[in-house]
């Protein structure tokens, strides 16, 4: 639980922005007070203006590299779960979650290789997000698309509709989780863009971050709704594609050389 | 018709306790499975991130479409005024209630979170079919319940022909519903096709009557009732109709399939080299479950054989679950179509490969036990009110 | 008819109840809080008055939830993290013990009144540090 | 201690001993009232483990008010059942250490209380729709019905509603239990469900509510039919014949 010293920070800043009584606040916290007090929390929702998206550079993904799906689980605390005992290993990576995965492809006719990480697509129109009989899966103001494990009945419709089998189905019980990643038994879930951190105020992915650190920046994230983002910018500028455009679902993730 | 009386189901007492312990003792099976799994999580059944949905949606799919069909010999009677029919009409309309109960039990019981079924009887979201279904399942209740309440009883009687027909539009729209579960999914070939509601309409009517029928005889030979052979043989004619009707719609389905090039690879999935699909499409939907029983029904050697009538429908059931079964977890095990004219060389997601899935027994017993839920239910209804007759002997008709 | 056996079965009930808690002590309301837990040598509840806290943190924090995942707020003073921050206590070895564990801060009321705690079948159970 | 809590807690050890020295004597009287003849209504068992049999399937299944009228069937078994999950829903607040099965039955209890509040309304419906039932319906009849409803309406208006403060329900029932007083929360709902329940504890041994120890003292359905195997003579007859 090494990597989850970030978040923990940015949640309590939250907390003690609204603490009155700063006596009580220093015993709750000691440790973490100090910095930043005040400063982050969104109070006023998922702003509709916004809609987030990624362009992933599939020339810049290099093979064999998988920091991004590092990072995702780390962040989320997917490596935080352990197979099932009495498992075998091939069902285990058939059932864990996975936000993010790495695929390598090969062009039938021209036989360029390509490596792209795939990942929830939040869609616009996002399929999860009609056939789901609660109203569990759905898109927030700011387009990104997820499910609330509230109101998830473990029914799995979602993933029989989703195009990209971005999502998970939790088919254990978890012991650990991390604060920003609540995860059980019988739910659904998928990659959600990293939302609170977005609401914490940063700006940036943990897997577009550590594809940075790794020195690649395939992957870039931003608000496509804004024409000065890196993001936009970066879109109008180079021809980029959805996968399965077929489906006219217009995605928030674009990708660029596949 | 006048003379038609109905008897609750009496037979000696241990004949029918000992019976009812067998079914009771088999649920109770079933409801120990749903536990396990429920209890220690998904990871202990065959299913995984790709194959979302396994065999007991296979069961709680095929018994719920059964439903429906079965109600159909009580449509006949009340909405098309088929004489023969019409004594039968109360059974019917129990069975169908029964097949119902027995099929949401069992997808109730596989869902993660079973405890939140209020959730899903509260909060809807009227863009999916599932939330419809929930209406239509709980509005074919109601509406059963009433239509054999208005057989029944002779106060009831201006409600019949009303509620007969609500009942038949309903069951219509409950078959349409159930097939448009998959005839929503854009993202995987095999469902992305407009003939799957009104192909899910067609097997309704052959695995409901199929189970109509073992039902019935089971009923008057647990009774120690009869039946004549001019029903029966009716019936029995009806059924080949229906396997025949099953066979053309499959049929259309996959040539339209093969018109669309794009479908190709699913056709050849099916049809070639997917393995136990393709080996449970010929010899278990077309072998087992049509062409056999087509002979059974129509070879003039078995005219009045109620083992034959009896073995049909074993086989138009059998071959009706692998239908389902070719349909719902060979659907999900092709892969889907994410980056046409491009190989998958490495993904962790199974892209691009054939989904591997092995059935797990308590998965099994689950499914199983929701065909004894029904059977249970309808056993014990059967005693309480009176929706069989008395006999069915050929020479009361007319 | 069916009713009333269960009445008479809880009147039964009662009585034998009534005799069987003579002997044991009655609930004293104050000491929910751990012992051990950064909540104990606090005067009150940080987050709000402790009594109106007790009594209503079911609707705050159902409605924080619906808050922060539906709508992406995360304004709410009523987070499920900081009670489990505060109220966790630490067993010999220095491990935070989760705070739905048998005695523990939430496990101690809610089986008091049989009523399921279904938070921490998704949510972390002990502090997040280190 | 406030003087709500006063009011209450002498209110329910007064419903209580109504309640319990009421049905006492009832039964009492029930047990001591002369059975002079053989009158089972027939078809009756011919014996002892068959009376046994019939009085269970009688109280748990209602099974003559199923041949009698499926409709009122319904709606009472709904009514009956629910009541009975309900009630074992509230064990909880009677017992310090809450047994396992009460704890299981928890959330079943919630809803049952949507199948009780069904049920009286299909009764109730029944008093007034059926011509021959409302003729000879008296207005305790329906005071019972409307009473049962109200405390099942308040009920569910405090699950669903506003909650009222559970632990401290709890410890006032059992500061009751062992004459250590703890107070009682001012809540609205909860003040007028516990009125209302300390009304019906009070009536019930006055009311047609008796119906429920009373049809185990039924001739009609607690006897044997073995008239003809066994000449039956009444206790006070036999004193005579000698």
């Amino acid at each position: 639980m090494s990597n989850q010293t970030e978040q923990p920070d940015l949640e309590r800043r939250g907390f003690i922005g609204k603490t009155v009584l700063a006596a009580g606040a220093a015993v709750v916290a000691p440790g973490v007070l100090v910095s930043v007090a005040g400063a982050g929390a969104k109070t006023d929702g998922a702003d509709p203006g916004k809609r987030y998206g990624l362009l992933i550079d599939t020339n810049k993904c290099a093979e064999g590299c998988t920091a991004c799906v590092t990072a995702c689980n780390e962040e989320h605390g997917i490596d935080l779960m352990q197979k099932p005992e009495g498992l075998d290993e091939a069902q285990w990576q058939q059932q864990k979650p996975q936000w993010i995965r790495k695929v390598k492809l090969q062009d039938n006719l021209t036989g360029r290789v390509t490596n792209l990480p795939l990942m929830c697509q939040h869609c616009e129109f996002p399929p999860c997000v009609d056939v789901c009989p609660t109203g569990a899966s759905f898109k927030r103001a700011d387009g990104i698309v997820m499910v609330d494990r509230h109101t998830c009945i473990g029914c799995r419709y979602c993933m029989m509709a989703c195009p990209y089998k971005a999502r998970s189905f939790i088919h254990q019980e978890v012991e650990h989780q991390t604060v920003s990643a609540p995860r059980g038994k019988g739910c659904v879930e998928s990659c959600n863009l990293c939302a609170y951190r977005l609401d914490y105020g940063a700006d940036n992915t943990a897997c577009a971050e550590a594809c940075a650190a790794q020195g690649h920046n395939a992957i870039l994230f931003g608000d496509l709704n804004d024409p000065n983002s890196e993001l936009a910018q970066a879109l109008s500028s180079a021809a980029s594609r959805q996968i399965r455009g077929d489906l006219e679902l217009n995605t928030g993730v674009r990708y660029t050389n596949v | 018709m006048s003379t038609m009386t109905y008897r609750e189901l009496w037979c000696s007492s241990p004949r029918y306790w000992a019976g009812l312990a067998l079914l009771g003792a088999l649920v109770l099976i079933g409801l120990g499975a749903a536990y396990y799994m429920e209890h220690q999580g998904h990871y202990v059944t065959g299913m995984n991130n790709h194959i979302v949905w396994g065999l007991p949606h296979v069961f709680a799919i095929f018994l719920i479409v059964a439903a429906s069909g079965a109600l159909n010999v009580a449509s006949i009677g009340s909405v098309f005024g088929g004489p023969m029919y019409k004594p039968l009409g109360r059974f019917s309309a129990l069975l169908a209630i029964g097949l119902l109960a027995g099929g949401l039990y069992v997808l109730v019981l596989d869902l993660g979170r079973p405890d939140r079924l209020v959730v899903a009887m509260t909060t809807y979201n009227f863009k999916s079919i599932f939330t419809w279904n929930i209406f239509l399942y709980n509005g074919f209740f109601l509406i059963v319940a009433l239509y054999i309440w208005s057989m029944i009883d002779r106060t009831a009687k201006w409600a019949y022909t009303p509620l007969g027909f609500t009942a038949f539009f309903w069951r219509l729209a409950l078959t349409t519903g159930t097939g448009s579960i998959f005839g929503f999914l854009v993202a995987r070939e095999a469902y992305d096709a407009a003939i799957l509601a009104p192909m899910f309409i067609i097997m309704s009517f052959s695995y409901g009557l199929a189970f109509f029928i073992l039902a019935l005889l089971a009923a008057f030979w647990w009774a120690g009732r009869a039946i004549g052979d001019l029903r029966l043989t009716k019936l029995k004619n009806l059924l080949g109709v229906f396997i025949g009707a099953v066979l053309f719609f499959a049929l259309v389905y996959h040539l339209t399939n093969l018109y669309i090039t794009q479908h190709h690879g699913l056709e050849s999935f099916v049809l070639l080299d997917g393995g136990i699909y393709t080996v449970m499409f010929w010899l278990g939907q077309v072998v087992i479950g049509s062409i056999v029983p087509l002979f059974l029904i129509y070879s003039p050697g078995f005219k009045t054989s109620r083992w034959a009538i009896a073995a049909a429908s074993v086989l138009v059931l059998a071959g009706g679950f692998f239908q389902l079964y070719v349909l719902v977890i060979g659907g999900q095990a092709f892969p889907m179509p994410l980056f046409p004219g491009q190989e998958v060389l490495a993904s962790t997601m199974l892209d691009g490969q054939i989904a591997p899935y092995t059935p797990s027994v308590p998965e099994f017993l689950l499914g199983m036990s929701g065909i004894v839920v029904a059977m249970t239910l309808v056993a014990v209804v059967s005693r309480m009110l009176q929706v069989l007759p008395d006999s069915l002997e050929d020479e009361q008709e007319r | 008819m069916l009713g009333s056996i269960g009445l008479k079965r809880l009147i039964g009930l009662a009585v034998a109840g009534l005799m069987a808690a003579l002997a044991a002590t009655a609930h004293a309301g104050s000491e929910w809080v751990t012992e051990g837990s950064r909540a104990e040598g606090l005067d009150s509840c940080v987050i709000d008055d402790t009594e109106k806290m007790r009594r209503n943190h079911m609707d705050y924090l159902v409605h924080q939830r619906d808050d922060v995942v539906r709508r992406g707020g995360r304004g709410s003073q009523y987070k499920l993290a900081e009670c489990v921050n505060c109220h966790t206590a630490e067993d010999a070895a220095g491990h935070a013990i989760p705070i739905d564990d048998e005695g523990q801060f939430c496990a101690s009321c809610h089986n008091y009144m049989a009523v399921n705690v279904n938070c921490f079948q998704c949510h972390r159970k002990v502090p997040e540090e280190e | 201690m406030s003087f709500l809590t006063i009011v209450f807690a002498l209110l329910f050890y007064a419903a209580t001993a109504i309640l319990v020295i009421g049905i006492g004597y009832r039964i009492s009287t029930y047990a001591k009232a002369p059975a002079p003849l053989k009158i089972p209504t027939t078809p009756a068992p011919t014996t002892k483990p068959g009376v046994v049999l019939r009085l269970f399937r009688e109280v748990v299944f209602f099974e003559s008010l199923f041949k009698g009228s499926k409709w009122t069937w319904l709606f009472s078994m709904l009514f009956h059942a629910g009541l009975a999950l309900v009630l074992l829903r509230h064990v909880r607040y009677f017992q310090h250490d809450v047994w396992l099965p009460i704890q299981l039955i928890q959330p079943f209890g919630i809803y049952a209380g949507f199948a009780l509040a069904l049920g009286l309304i299909g009764l109730f419906m029944r008093r007034i729709l059926v011509d021959r039932v409302r003729y000879i319906s008296a207005p305790s009849d329906y005071l019972m019905l409307i009473l049962l409803f109200l405390i099942g309406l308040s009920g569910l208006a405090m699950k669903f509603v506003v909650h009222t403060d559970v632990i401290a329900v709890k410890d006032f029932f059992l500061g009751l239990m062992t004459f250590s007083w703890s107070p009682l929360p001012a809540d609205f709902l909860l003040i007028v469900h516990l009125l209302l329940v300390a009304i019906l504890m009070i009536i019930f041994p006055f009311s047609k509510l008796l119906h429920a120890p009373g049809i185990f003292f039924s001739p009609s359905r607690n006897q044997v039919d073995d008239s003809r195997e066994k000449r039956h003579i009444a206790p006070w007859a036999k004193q005579l014949e000698e």
